[in-house]
């Protein structure tokens, strides 16, 4: 029993690494297109239809090209940099439910990695561990552009982590349990969305998301315009690759992860009033939840190229001054109208 | 929901792939990719420019500041957590426990906006 | 008029008046302020019935919770020391030059009055633990601050030492404390403990120490002769005329009824070292220069024949001993004050430069004579009736009483020799040149000298009074410690 | 309850005084506060005395006996400090709220009745120390000594951690009647070796903390190094919380153990003796003799934990008004000469009681009470500790004792040598030291206690 | 595969506090051993991590909760103490530009 549950388990997490790769590749193929569109260009459109083979031919160009580790580096920090950021922006796709139960006459697939009770605080977790990966690679580059850019990153998403984390307790204070899956079981339907409950924490989430991800308006971690390269200044080959894979990789996370929050996963309208079998449901909620996915992806990029970027002390301020007292305030006004609800009604 | 520590034997299998994938690839492009080096290579980018110094030196106390601030308010939202999950069995009284410890908190913050600790110039 | 407390309460009410007075007057302030209290001290003397034991108690609850009373009270032992407690300060203070002593400096010997006679009239342990420490604080700092020489080390050794003793008494006083059934400190508590012969030995080295060194007996005298020479004359006669007796004191009020075992087994050894200590003080006195060092090694010598006295165990040694202590209190400050009176007017203490002041000062060389005769023991002087005591009780004390006798009668030849010795020294032969402008006394030094002379005659020829105070209580004493010890 | 919640308010309040540049209200609201905090613990002092909060804290009359005498203290430290804190830096009003904070740790750590408080208070009282100890931010001294402190409290806090976790493990609670429980109901033989381990461990991370050698080490340089009002504080109100806090555990749970740890303690309160004397015995400084005095202390103030009875607390307390009311004044003294003379050697007094009789005799008064001359509240308070130990029987201990006292009596007198019999040198002007209205007033209230204490101590001895 | 899961399930307490008191006495020596301020006061947090593991070990063998609740006791004072240690850490550097807890002299002992 255990033994088939694990190969389940590998089986599942194969393939949701290999969408995630695959996703994380397109992205890249998708941001420039969607940059073209925004131009009025057309974006890559050589290497295939549409440009469809570009990720593909930039992925192999990433292999073959001469891996560059300075002089002065620390080798060591140097090389786990990347892989440290790779990792950790793979596994916390880990707990995030894709969809419903699959049922294969007596075999049920759930179609979630792991089924912990604590996935917020998982997520909350792995998240603070992708610092780690940035900082290694910009201090051991020993290059003043890449310190100076892993310094900013590092202050900036633990400055954004606190918004984060304060506007996921006003989205638990609604649901009561850290546990994803529940959370997302409990937005069945369209008005149990949590985004009717939780405007304002949505807001602050996503803005502290953009600002987890180093995605335009919060990039100053890499600028090209002050740092060069940031913290990936001094990367060449693959390990700049799996830089920025992990980035994409992020933005899809972040993405499922908003949409599992808030937008009730894989939860569609009517879903239960179609009449049509539980399996059925659970792929079409796979397919909704993935459409949620990458609508969030086009709005990552869509704001790419609509708000320009912020400047350092603009950064801070409207992480710790404008961000933190309006989370706070999210809970507060959370807990009284819930408790009044509760009492008066 | 009863847990075991059996449920967390996936995100293992989960962190065991992606480890394996980052590795991979950078043993990867260690055999594929040319080796052509030169002492010129091996320094450190900065804009063409002789490279001046160490790269390693002491940077604005700001960061640190933000470093310690995080610490600390982070381990105040930890602190939170119980309390949200469970908040509607510890009705009104909870609610104004966690009001005065946020309060307080927010006294600190206040204070801390006061003395000038995040504001970069 | 019998709240002995007062007698307490006033040098502490004078003391914190005098630190305000200023000017020069302090002296007749504090002058007139002991003579009131040597004068609330006679009606406790007219009152007294030596037969009655403990009179004029008064006690209070101190501390409650530790079964600490302050504890008071008279008896025929304590009664002649608070006798020479309140006689002597107002001639101390009387001695003193009020041009070059302030405010505080009375201040200081009137707190030290108070913890002496807290010392001498306390009845329960804790109090008399308290006294014999605050009698220390003023004493150090008059030394220390009006003394000459070394002053700071040599203070800092008679501190140290005093205080080493004390602490041990301390321990023994808490072990006693431990002992009693009901954990008290009163002294009919203490003195009512069986103890067993060990533990009565280790009670016995705790409180002998620290009144040997207040003493001193002989190994533990070190600190003394520097401390009586660097002293102003003030302090030296504190500390000689009245606080060597809080040791005495202490041995028979408080060693002899808790410890009678051990008494009983260190006696002798006690007895050999004050012997020992009679003769080596005595010897070392005769080759002395100094006029004040020759009478601090006396004072070593009589006091050993004092504790002798005390550890004969014998009617007659104790007798001489209460007699003596006040007959070496009168004696020597009455020398000290003479040895001052000369130093002031020659600038001198050292024998070999003096001789044949007699002639300029006449009156001060015949208060000067009859106070050696004192010293020495002449018939029909104070001296003679407490020495002859104390070699009585020597001669009696089971063992080696003879042998006591013998080497404690040396005192008398001894101490006549350096007495005679020190007299003709600095009043007879020729007068050195430089001494010719030397003028006599004046007429309150007059009074002072006239009022030991008198004192030393009187008690010399009338000394069954002071006798009889005691006699009760030392037989009283003496009856418990054969009881305790058979 | 009302007191903490009082200081912790007052604390918060004056960091906001002094955003608003209110320099001036700090002092009166400061002292008011402290009034005000000691009038909740006043009137607790006839409520019914239970554990409170889930049973994490306990106001009986220990407690508050020690709260009250902690924030005395804390108060006079603070009248103290009108003008020193002004002189070493401009954020004065964190100075306040600091040491209101370390209070509030304090009386925590007097008040505990589960562990999980004993590990609050104990660390909210280091945490702030840490700072105010390395203040001045320029002088190397002061960083080393918050360096050395920050370490060594984190290292001890460690200690304690391990030694309440090994309790837990063994009984299932933090909780000091469930321990006291646990102990009196288990048979000798069937206590989990854990329970003892952690006794063991407990045992070092609280002598760490009031600073009993062999973990002394860190003392007298954290002393030396910090500014002179911080010492005062840290020698006086955080050792006297941190032996209310040491004493209530082992009175409570440990005393059925006592063949365990007293031999451990004994040796510990010899070794401190020695260690504290001695050392103190060949400073030059005098600050630094007043740091190996206070491990002394230490060594005293554990004999009531050894030889545990009814009158362990009010030996404690006595104890520790004692020393505190002198280190006060003695830290106040050296604050006032070394701004005259700049240095804080024994020199320094040289010759003072020339230029000013009332510090001279204020500095004497509080010598003989560390030193413990009768009619001093040192003597009583050593009285105390003394009858504790004979009780027991530790007559060697006592011994012993009595030889330290006499070590202590000669450094002690050796300040009083300087203030009296040495003269002036001549680098010094003899411009005579103004002592300060504040001064004389805390000089006047420490010694008139400390007298009053050595004459009548009934009142104090009967609180407890 | 059976075999690992049940051994992971059923870790006895044993192992924890072999584990732990291993990894506190590492801090210690750590503390004792290492001259570099920053590893010290990284000793220092493994010397608290050690605890507050045995702390969850014990309060899940007793089924108590306080046991995690003073886990985040030290969670939240161990941060804070970080906090002020790492200031302090920074001040001494400035000052004296060396992190060798040696070359703090100017106080002797």
């Amino acid at each position: 029993m255990e033994t088939a549950f694990l190969l389940e388990k590998l089986i599942l997490v194969v393939v949701i690494f290999t969408i995630t790769l695959v996703i994380a590749m397109y992205s890249t193929l998708a941001e420039r297109k969607i940059a073209g569109f925004m131009q009025d260009r057309h974006g890559p459109d050589r290497a295939g239809a549409f440009g469809i083979l570009q990720p593909l031919c930039d992925g192999g160009k990433f292999f073959f090209k001469e891996e560059i580790i300075p002089a002065g580096a620390h080798k060591g920090l140097f090389i786990m940099g990347p892989v440290i950021a790779i990792i950790t922006a793979c596994i916390s796709s880990a707990v995030i439910p894709w969809g419903q139960t699959l049922t294969f006459g007596d075999t049920t697939i759930t179609l979630q990695v792991a089924e912990v009770n604590i996935g917020v605080l998982y997520i909350f977790g792995v998240i603070a561990l992708g610092v780690y990966g940035i900082m290694l690679g910009g201090w051991a580059s020993n290059n003043k552009f890449s310190l100076m850019g892993a310094i900013r990153a590092a202050s900036q998403s633990i400055s954004y982590e606190i918004g984060l984390g304060l506007s996921l307790i006003a989205l638990l204070m609604v649901t009561g349990t850290l546990s994803i899956g529940e959370i997302v079981a409990q937005q069945s339907g369209f008005v149990n969305w949590n985004i009717w409950s939780q405007p304002l924490g949505f807001i602050i989430f996503v803005t502290c998301a953009f600002a987890e991800c180093n995605r335009v308006p919060f990039d100053l971690p890499e600028c090209e315009t002050e740092l060069v390269g940031g913290y990936h200044t001094e990367y060449s080959s693959m390990k700049l690759g799996l830089y920025m894979f992990s980035e994409y990789i992020n933005m899809f996370v972040s993405s499922a992860l908003m949409a599992a929050l808030y937008f009730g996963g894989y939860n569609f309208p009517f879903m239960h009033d179609l009449g049509l079998s539980a399996n059925w449901i659970t792929i079409i909620g796979v397919l909704v939840f993935f459409s949620k996915i990458f609508a969030f992806i086009f709005f990552f990029m869509w704001i790419r190229w609509t708000l320009p970027r912020f400047r350092y002390d603009q950064l801070m301020r409207l992480g710790w001054k404008k961000l933190i007292p309006l989370a706070i305030a999210n809970i507060v006004l959370t807990g009284v109208i819930i408790l009044i609800k509760d009492t008066f009604f | 929901m009863e847990n075991t520590p059996f449920d967390y034997v996936p995100i293992l299998i989960q962190l065991a792939v992606a480890a394996g994938f980052g590795i991979t690839t950078i043993i990867g492009t260690h055999l594929l990719g040319p080796k052509v080096r030169n002492a010129n290579k091996l320094t450190s980018f900065e804009s063409g420019v002789e490279v001046i110094g160490n790269a390693r030196q002491p940077f604005s106390i700001k960061y640190f500041l933000v470093a310690i601030l995080f610490v600390i308010f982070d381990i105040e939202v930890i602190f939170m957590y119980p309390w949200a999950v469970n908040f509607r069995e510890f009705g009104w009284e909870g609610l104004v426990q966690m009001f005065v410890f946020m309060g307080l908190l927010l006294l600190g913050f206040i204070y801390i906006l006061k003395k000038k600790a995040l504001d970069w110039e | 008029m019998d709240n002995l407390f007062s007698l307490l309460l006033l040098p502490l009410i004078s003391a914190i008046v005098l630190v305000f007075v200023r000017s020069d007057r302090a002296k007749w302030v504090a002058l007139l302020l002991s003579l009131i209290n040597l004068g609330l001290t006679v009606p406790f003397l007219l009152r007294f019935d030596p037969q009655a034991g403990v009179q004029f108690e008064q006690m209070w609850v101190w501390i409650e919770r530790l079964n600490v009373n302050f504890h008071i009270g008279l008896d025929g032992i304590s009664l002649p020391l608070v006798l020479l407690t309140n006689g002597l300060i107002p001639l101390i203070i009387a001695t003193t030059d009020h041009t070059r002593f302030k405010g505080n400096f009375y201040a200081l010997v009137l707190f030290m009055q108070l913890g002496l006679l807290l010392v001498f009239t306390a009845l329960d342990a804790f109090s008399f633990y308290v006294g014999w420490e605050i009698a220390l604080i003023p004493i150090y700092f008059i030394c220390a601050l009006w003394g000459t020489g070394d002053r700071v080390a040599t203070n800092l050794k008679f501190f140290i030492y005093t205080f080493a003793g004390s602490i041990l008494m301390l321990i023994g006083i808490l072990y006693l404390y431990q002992q009693t059934p009901a954990g008290s400190f009163e002294w009919t508590a203490f003195a009512g403990l069986n103890l067993p012969e060990t533990t009565q030995h280790w009670v016995f080295w705790a409180f002998f120490l620290a009144f040997a060194i207040k003493i001193p007996i002989l190994p533990f005298h070190t600190w003394q002769p520097n401390t009586y020479v660097q002293a102003p004359a003030a302090g030296t006669m504190l500390l000689s005329g009245i606080m060597l007796k809080m040791g005495v004191f202490g041995l028979i009020r408080w060693l002899l009824p808790i410890a009678p075992l051990g008494v009983a087994e260190y006696g002798t050894l006690v007895m050999t070292l004050c012997v020992i200590g009679i003769v080596y003080a005595s010897l070392i006195a005769f080759r002395q220069d100094d006029a004040k060092r020759l009478i601090a090694y006396s004072s070593i010598a009589h006091v050993g024949l004092i504790s002798g006295g005390v550890f004969s165990l014998t009617v007659d040694g104790l007798q001489g001993a209460m007699i003596q202590m006040v007959n070496h209190g009168i004696s020597v400050v009455g020398l000290f004050f003479v040895i001052d009176l000369i130093e002031r007017r020659t600038g001198s203490r050292s024998l070999s430069e003096l001789g044949g002041l007699a002639s300029r000062t006449p009156k001060l060389a015949i208060a000067f004579l009859i106070l050696v005769m004192g010293a020495v023991g002449l018939p029909l002087t104070n001296g003679f009736i407490g020495e002859f005591l104390l070699l009585k009780g020597l001669f009696g004390t089971a063992g080696y009483g003879l042998w006591y006798a013998v080497f404690g009668g040396l005192t008398l030849i001894l101490g006549a020799v350096y007495m005679l010795r020190l007299y003709q020294k600095t009043m007879l032969g020729e007068l050195p040149e430089q001494w010719f402008s030397v003028s006599d006394i004046k007429s309150t030094d007059v009074v002072i000298l006239g009022i030991l002379v008198v004192l030393v005659v009187v008690i010399g020829v009338l000394p069954n009074y002071l006798l009889e105070l005691s006699e009760p209580a030392i037989n009283n004493l003496l009856q418990q410690i054969s009881f305790r010890t058979a | 309850m009302g007191a903490i919640i009082t200081l912790s308010l007052l604390a918060i309040l004056l960091l906001y005084l002094g955003l608003f540049k209110a320099k001036s209200a700090l002092l009166p609201v400061t002292l008011a506060g402290l009034a005000l905090a000691i009038g909740f613990e006043w009137y607790g002092w006839n409520q019914m005395a239970a554990p409170q909060y889930s049973g994490m804290v306990l106001f009986d009359h220990y407690a508050i006996a020690f709260s009250i005498l902690c924030i005395f203290i804390a108060g006079l430290v603070l009248s103290l400090s009108k003008a020193y804190f002004k002189a070493i830096s401009e954020n004065v009003a964190e100075y306040y709220a600091l040491i209101l904070f370390s209070l509030v740790g304090a009386l925590l750590v007097c008040a505990y009745h589960n562990f999980a408080i004993l590990f609050i208070g104990i660390e909210v009282m280091s945490v702030a120390l840490y700072i105010l100890v390395g203040i001045r931010k320029k002088d190397r001294a002061s960083n080393e000594a918050a360096l050395k402190y920050f370490l060594m409290g984190a290292f001890s806090t460690g200690f304690l951690l391990f030694g309440i976790t090994l309790m837990y493990g063994a009984t299932g609670s933090f909780d000091l009647n469930e321990l006291q429980q646990y102990v009196r109901s288990t048979p000798d033989h069937q206590i989990s070796p854990l329970f003892f381990a952690g006794i063991l461990l407990m045992l070092v991370g609280l002598c760490f903390k009031v600073g009993a050698a062999p973990f002394h080490f860190w003392t007298p340089d954290v002393y030396d190094g910090s500014p002179i009002l911080i010492t005062a504080y840290m020698s006086t109100v955080v050792k006297v919380a941190s032996f209310a806090g040491f004493l209530r555990l082992f009175s409570m749970v440990m005393v059925p153990l006592d063949g365990f740890w007293e031999p451990l303690l004994l040796t510990i309160a010899i070794i401190t003796l020695f260690v504290g004397n001695i050392s103190a015995l060949v400073q030059s400084s005098f600050k630094r003799m007043l740091a190996y005095s206070s491990i002394a202390h230490a060594g005293y103030m554990l004999f009531a934990i050894l030889s545990i009875g009814s009158l362990s607390p009010s030996a404690i307390l006595t104890y520790g008004l004692a020393y505190s009311l002198a280190s006060v004044v003695a830290f106040a003294a050296l604050i006032l000469v070394k701004r005259q003379i700049g240095t804080d050697q024994f020199e320094s007094f040289n010759g003072l009681a020339k230029q000013n009789r009332f510090l001279a005799f204020v500095v004497t008064v509080a010598m003989l009470s560390l030193a413990g001359i009768p009619l001093t509240a040192g003597f009583i308070g050593k009285f105390m500790m003394f009858g504790r130990v004979m009780e027991s029987y530790h007559t060697l201990l006592l011994v012993l004792a009595a030889i330290n006292a006499v070590i202590g009596v000669c450094y002690y007198l050796r300040v009083v040598v300087h203030l009296y019999f040495k003269s002036v040198g001549d680098q010094v002007e003899t411009s005579a030291i103004k002592v300060p209205l504040n001064f004389q007033i805390i000089f006047a209230i420490s010694i008139l206690l400390t007298l009053a204490v050595g004459v009548y101590p009934e009142w104090l001895i009967n609180l407890l | 595969m059976d075999n690992f899961i049940t051994n992971l399930q059923g870790v006895p307490l044993q192992h924890y506090l072999i584990f732990c008191s291993t990894i506190f006495a590492i801090g210690v020596v750590g503390v004792l051993t290492r001259r570099n301020v920053i590893i010290i006061m990284m000793s220092i947090e493994l010397m608290l991590n050690s605890v507050n593991l045995l702390l969850a070990a014990f309060s899940a063998h007793h089924g108590d909760a306080a046991g995690q609740v003073f886990v985040f006791f030290i969670m939240a004072l161990a941060a804070a103490e970080v906090a002020v240690g790492l200031a302090i850490v920074i001040m001494v550097y400035r000052n004296t530009k060396s992190l060798d807890i040696d070359s703090l002299t100017k106080l002797r002992l």
